[in-house]
């Protein structure tokens, strides 16, 4: 058993007072557990360490036991959750390693940076897994753009993104956006990247081998991002926190440098195990390494290079500043890695080892600042289960027959609300947005955005993957259970109409406070929903993140559990766009209206009502239509697939017509066997489990369809340019010419950001 | 065939137009490090795109004074022929081997879209694959590709037939001048005096393969190695 | 009226990260100025603005440099002089 | 040898198209700064350098300027101050 040292204060920090550890957000139980593991009190260089470590952040105390109800497993799936990033093979000998990551409360202070950041730190977890980044996605929420602050906030983020992936050189092929007053001052900025490796080059971050070096490498370590509070000591005089900056500043230059060294690095083969000092740093990073490796390490803080003069231990373990990485090295080959760093003239420096006692220890030169016994300090910490229950408001708002609301006057011309719905900023193109990022470095981008999903085909096979992140954050407002599953099944759906297998997912749990019942019971649902979808659909989760305490004044975002969802294509010749391609072929609706209207854009846009059940979403249903799909797409029929989603049907045609700018389509379209249902849920409801395919055979589709037990129908022909959109139901016409459906699409968010932006 | 592509630290489309060499003409190609003084015998040089040293101060200033930069400058001086495309055009600019600069696009947005250019000329080393005025599509990425030189400058690239290629396809016209990055001219990529260094700010590596939408791009190195290698 | 020059520079606030700064110093040091120690790279504003006198116009620059000119988060800004022109 | 920093403006070339002078001129328009006639946007390029004297620090960043800091092409520039520090 380890003895249990005693770790002099060290002379400058403060003292250890109730109120120190309030402002380290450790409440009094964690203290004692705190105080139970060391047999003593924490030195104030050790309750930093465990502030960071047991915050919701690094620790997922709030989410942990629920994220244990996930599906994992595939014999694909070569890593699960619990790495940097989670890795499926795909065939070859070739692996795929893939995570998302939310850096929403950075981006809220400083939107461009807050996002860059947040781009570095993914493509850093994809990196150290040894795998190559290939392809990066987002998906964003923000407040009204009416607002000249979440245009400020909009333009940031996007530029942010932009510019870092850009320079880093990998292409951003996908992503989502929408727009709801719910996300006005608390943004979500979701970044996912995708890497491929062969397998025998994936590399866990797990410390091992008694002697082994560790050496921090990249930029050095400054002030920044370091949390704790506002406490007064001599090292911490008013002069180092004005020091302090409140955000972190990315460097993309230095990422590239990076991502080119450590892959050489874990080519090499002269290092054990890589990752990125993250959230919480050198701290987190270290501790991490040491507990999957279930080894002692120690560390030596006079050792990391600085930025700036006079750092403490506790500065520079908890510092979280950017482009920086933690490797354990093969002892005797310190200088192989020496000369790979320094050919990228990167700083390196060897800061401590890997030891045989089993402890976690910081000293600063001789002086022990900071020792844990064994690797308690990752493997204690709390969790959490609170109370759950459901707000008494939304389930009223959810039961809400909103088939009752009165239609407005303008809308006896279905193709106002069309129009409308078009124009939406949610719905409306993001062209404006992904224009700004490069989409085609690396020339494997088959399809970028614009589409449903991306397609990135694999260099040296006849394979593709196919990428999309997914999740209606009203949905899962109104009912976080079925919200969640049907962000499952739209992420799928939507590889699906590309050509592509539903593999696996990586999530990110986007909620409010978790302490509010209310809240986590929408976390715990949410969870349960994805869960059951993924395990429906054969997608196992791999990975992803959690980002709680997602507030505004006005109480918390919509709970959004976002999909990053990873699927292959088999063939290249199986990549299917989401455009209608030729004139007179058959246009194919596979699934069915419905009389939904609960929880639609439609309701939101046109009557600002935010109520009713999010559509049904029966989970076999969800999968038969996909193998449908597949089927019918490597059956060689399906020229074009589109799924619909958000403004239902009439949306999804249109888009069909004019996604494509430089190739447009009329088409015209008969729903009225439908005309028992309400006009305006055939057209613009959100029924699940529906694509529109276009076919020059569609008997065959159809066959294959109904071979799936999904209903499919002929509902209508593309056209020529000069065509309108005509759609007949059993109401009104809806007939609106192509230049408007255009206008419409195309320059509703261009127009609203050419109005001022303001940075207060 | 020999292609030197030039590595700068955060070069991001080396690997591309190593492909474009290797996969799409078929001809060999070496990665040259810039920290070397060794061109690898090679008959043409790459400068290709990225963001050079971050792109940091202007895109391609620092990237200029890279060791390898001075081989290739007396390379380009002796005649050899030198390939700058979009980052790889700024350096060409800052280092003095074409006349301008490239300077932040008008939008003041990174741009990514694919676009057409018309062969202006089609007799130097780098376009005599194309027909004189044929459109081509390549795509563009670029935040910094405004070209900008003097009048006088921009009147002898002209009378010289030192304009490659000009971005055209406005809204009304496919033939129409139109510069996606507010170019002088709409200059998509011009020859030095000499007729042996292009610069361009569109991709040609990354339209080679029909399969990603074009293989209009192929022209600029068949035509290389149609005079090169003759 | 009168017309007034003023001109703004915008720092990168001390102790944030300022990479170009250190790319360009880096830079600076392999072309031989192994004298230069650090560098910064901010913006130069110069704006021409009709005001009553120098002072509105310092006061009106200022109030641009806080809600649109300069990062409040990032970035520190100062007048650094006002003509008459 | 002394410190000495050395702040260097460097601004577009006039008659050269500004674009990020515009559109910040439009801006603050919008934001109701009515009273704005122009805005031209440039860069400002702290040294801090180690020279003998001053001369020495303002010959050195002058020397910086031409070889790197602006492009003789398009951009103008000026050594606005040189301070002991
Ligand atoms: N932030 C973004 N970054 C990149 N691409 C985006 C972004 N937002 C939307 N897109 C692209 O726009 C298209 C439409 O997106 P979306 O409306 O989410 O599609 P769907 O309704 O099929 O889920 C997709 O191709 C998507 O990848
Ligand atoms: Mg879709």
């Amino acid at each position: 058993m380890p003895t249990h040292t005693t770790v002099e204060p060290r002379p400058g920090d403060p003292a250890i007072t109730p109120a120190l550890i309030a402002e380290h957000g450790l409440t009094a139980e964690e203290h004692d557990r705190l105080v139970a593991m060391l047999c003593r009190e924490p030195t104030f260089t050790e309750l930093g360490i465990v502030s960071a470590l047991w915050s919701e952040h690094c620790s997922y105390k709030h989410s942990r036991p629920l994220l244990r109800n996930l599906p994992t497993k595939a014999p694909y799936v070569l890593q699960g959750p619990g790495e940097n990033a989670g890795v499926i093979s795909i065939g070859d000998g070739l692996a795929v390693a893939f995570k998302i990551e939310s850096h929403n409360h950075p981006s809220a202070v400083e939107p461009y940076q807050g996002a860059a950041t947040g781009v570095g730190g993914i493509l850093r977890d994809v990196f150290t897994m040894g795998a190559r980044p290939i392809a990066m996605l987002n998906s964003l929420r923000f407040g009204s753009l009416e607002s000249p602050r979440v245009r400020y906030l909009f333009g940031g983020v996007v530029k942010g993104i932009g510019d870092y992936g850009n320079c880093v050189g990998i292409p951003t092929v996908a992503g989502e956006v929408a727009f709801d007053p719910s996300y006005e001052g608390n943004p979500l900025v979701n970044a996912m990247c995708v890497g491929l490796m062969h397998e025998n080059e994936l590399i866990r971050a797990v410390a091992q081998g008694v002697g082994n070096p560790i050496i921090a490498v990249g930029a050095r370590t400054g002030r920044d991002g370091i949390h704790g509070a506002s406490f007064a000591s001599e090292d911490l005089s008013a002069q180092s926190e004005a020091k302090r900056p409140r955000v972190q500043v990315g460097d993309p230059f230095t990422e590239k440098l990076l991502l080119e060294a450590s892959l050489e690095l874990i080519r090499s083969g002269a290092i054990v195990a890589i990752q990125d000092m993250g959230a919480a740093g050198l701290t987190s990073s270290s501790a991490e390494m040491a507990a999957r490796g279930d080894v002692g390490i120690r560390i030596d803080t006079t050792l990391v290079p600085t930025r700036e003069s006079g750092m403490t231990p506790y500065e520079i373990l908890l510092s979280e500043s950017q482009e920086r990485m933690l490797v354990v090295a093969k002892r005797g080959r310190e200088a192989e890695v020496e000369r790979i760093l320094s050919k990228w003239d990167l700083t390196t420096a060897v800061i401590g080892e890997v030891i045989a006692e089993p402890v976690y220890r910081v000293t600063e030169g001789e002086r022990v600042v900071a020792e844990f016994p064994g690797t308690r300090l990752v493997t204690d910490c709390p969790t959490y289960t609170p109370d759950a229950v459901e707000s008494a408001a939304v389930a009223g708002l959810r039961l809400r027959d909103v088939s009752r609301i009165a239609e407005r006057p303008e809308e006896r011309d279905p193709a106002w609300t069309l129009e409308q719905l078009l124009s939406s900023p949610t719905i409306a193109s993001k062209t404006w947005v992904y224009r700004q990022y490069d989409t085609t470095v690396r020339t494997n981008t088959v399809i970028g955005p614009g589409g449903d999903a991306a397609v990135v085909r694999v260099r040296g096979t006849d394979r593709a993957l196919a990428l999309k992140t997914d999740c209606n954050g009203r949905y899962v407002y109104l009912d976080p259970r079925l919200g969640a599953q049907i962000a499952v099944c739209e992420a799928a759906r939507n590889v699906a109409c590309a050509g592509g297998r539903p593999m696996a997912i990586t999530n990110n749990l986007n909620f409010g406070n978790p302490r509010k019942p209310d809240v986590y019971y929408q976390l715990r649902e949410a969870v349960l929903g994805m869960g059951e979808a993924c395990t429906a659909l054969g997608t196992p989760v791999t990975g992803g993140n959690v980002s709680l305490y997602n507030e505004n004044p006005g109480g918390a975002v919509y709970p959004t559990p976002v999909i990053g969802m990873v699927g292959v294509i088999d063939s290249l010749v199986h990549i299917t766009a989401s455009a209608f391609q030729q004139e007179r072929d058959a246009i194919v609706l596979l699934g069915e209206p419905t009389a939904e209207l609960g929880a639609s854009e439609y309701l939101a846009r046109i009557h600002d009502v935010v109520a009713g059940a999010p559509p049904a979403c029966p989970l076999d249903r969800e999968r038969a239509l996909i193998d449908a799909l597949l089927e019918a797409i490597t059956s060689g029929v399906v020229r074009s697939a589109h799924d619909c989603s958000d403004g239902g049907l009439a949306v999804a045609l249109a888009e069909c017509c004019i996604m494509d700018r430089g190739a447009p389509h009329g088409a015209h379209v008969d729903l009225s066997a439908w005309r028992t249902l309400p006009q305006r849920a055939v057209l613009f409801g959100e029924a699940q489990g529906r694509v529109v395919v276009t076919s020059d055979s569609p008997d065959t589709v159809i066959t294959i369809a109904k071979g799936h037990g999904i209903p499919a129908r002929v509902v209508g022909h593309v056209r020529g340019a000069g065509s309108p959109l005509h759609i007949t139901t059993g109401g009104a016409p809806l007939e609106i010419s192509l230049a408007r459906l255009d206008d419409a699409y195309h320059e509703a968010i261009p127009r609203a950001m050419s109005r001022a932006v303001a940075s207060q | 065939m020999k292609f030197g592509i030039v590595t700068f630290p955060a070069s991001n489309c080396d690997y591309d137009a190593y492909q474009a060499v290797v996969e799409g003409l078929g001809e060999d190609a070496v990665f040259l490090w810039h920290k070397e003084h060794d061109l690898k015998q090679s008959d043409v040089i790459i400068l290709p795109g990225g963001f050079s040293y971050g792109d940091y101060l202007r895109a391609g200033a620092i990237a200029r004074f890279s060791p390898v930069m001075q081989d290739v400058i007396a390379f380009a001086k002796r005649g050899g022929p030198v390939l700058g495309i979009c980052n790889g055009f700024q350096i060409a600019c800052e280092a003095g081997l074409l006349p301008g600069a490239l300077l932040r696009n008008a939008s003041l947005k990174f741009v990514c879209e694919t676009v057409q250019l018309r062969v202006e000329n089609s007799d130097t080393l780098f376009t005599n694959r194309y027909e004189r005025g044929a459109i081509i599509r390549v795509p563009i990425a670029h935040g910094d590709g405004r070209y900008t030189a003097s009048d006088e400058t921009l009147d002898r690239l002209e009378q010289e037939g030192r304009v490659a290629f000009r971005y055209v396809g406005g809204p009304a016209d496919a033939d129409e001048w139109w510069s996606p990055n507010g170019s002088m001219r709409a200059i998509g990529g011009v020859v030095n005096e000499a007729g042996n260094v292009l610069g361009l700010m569109p991709h040609p590596e990354r339209a080679v393969d029909p399969l990603l939408g074009s293989a209009d791009g192929l022209g600029v190195f068949e035509s290389m190695l149609a005079r090169v290698a003759a | 009226m009168n017309r007034y020059r003023v001109a703004v520079h915008i720092t990168p606030r001390r102790g944030i990260l300022d990479p170009q700064g250190r790319t360009v110093a880096d830079a600076l040091h392999t072309l031989g100025f192994a004298a230069v120690r650090d560098v910064h790279v901010g913006r130069h504003i110069i704006v021409d603005v009709d005001a009553a006198d120098r002072g509105a116009a310092e006061r009106s620059t200022r109030e641009m440099c806080e809600r649109l000119l300069a990062n409040p988060v990032t970035e520190d800004f100062e007048i650094a002089s006002v003509e008459a022109s």
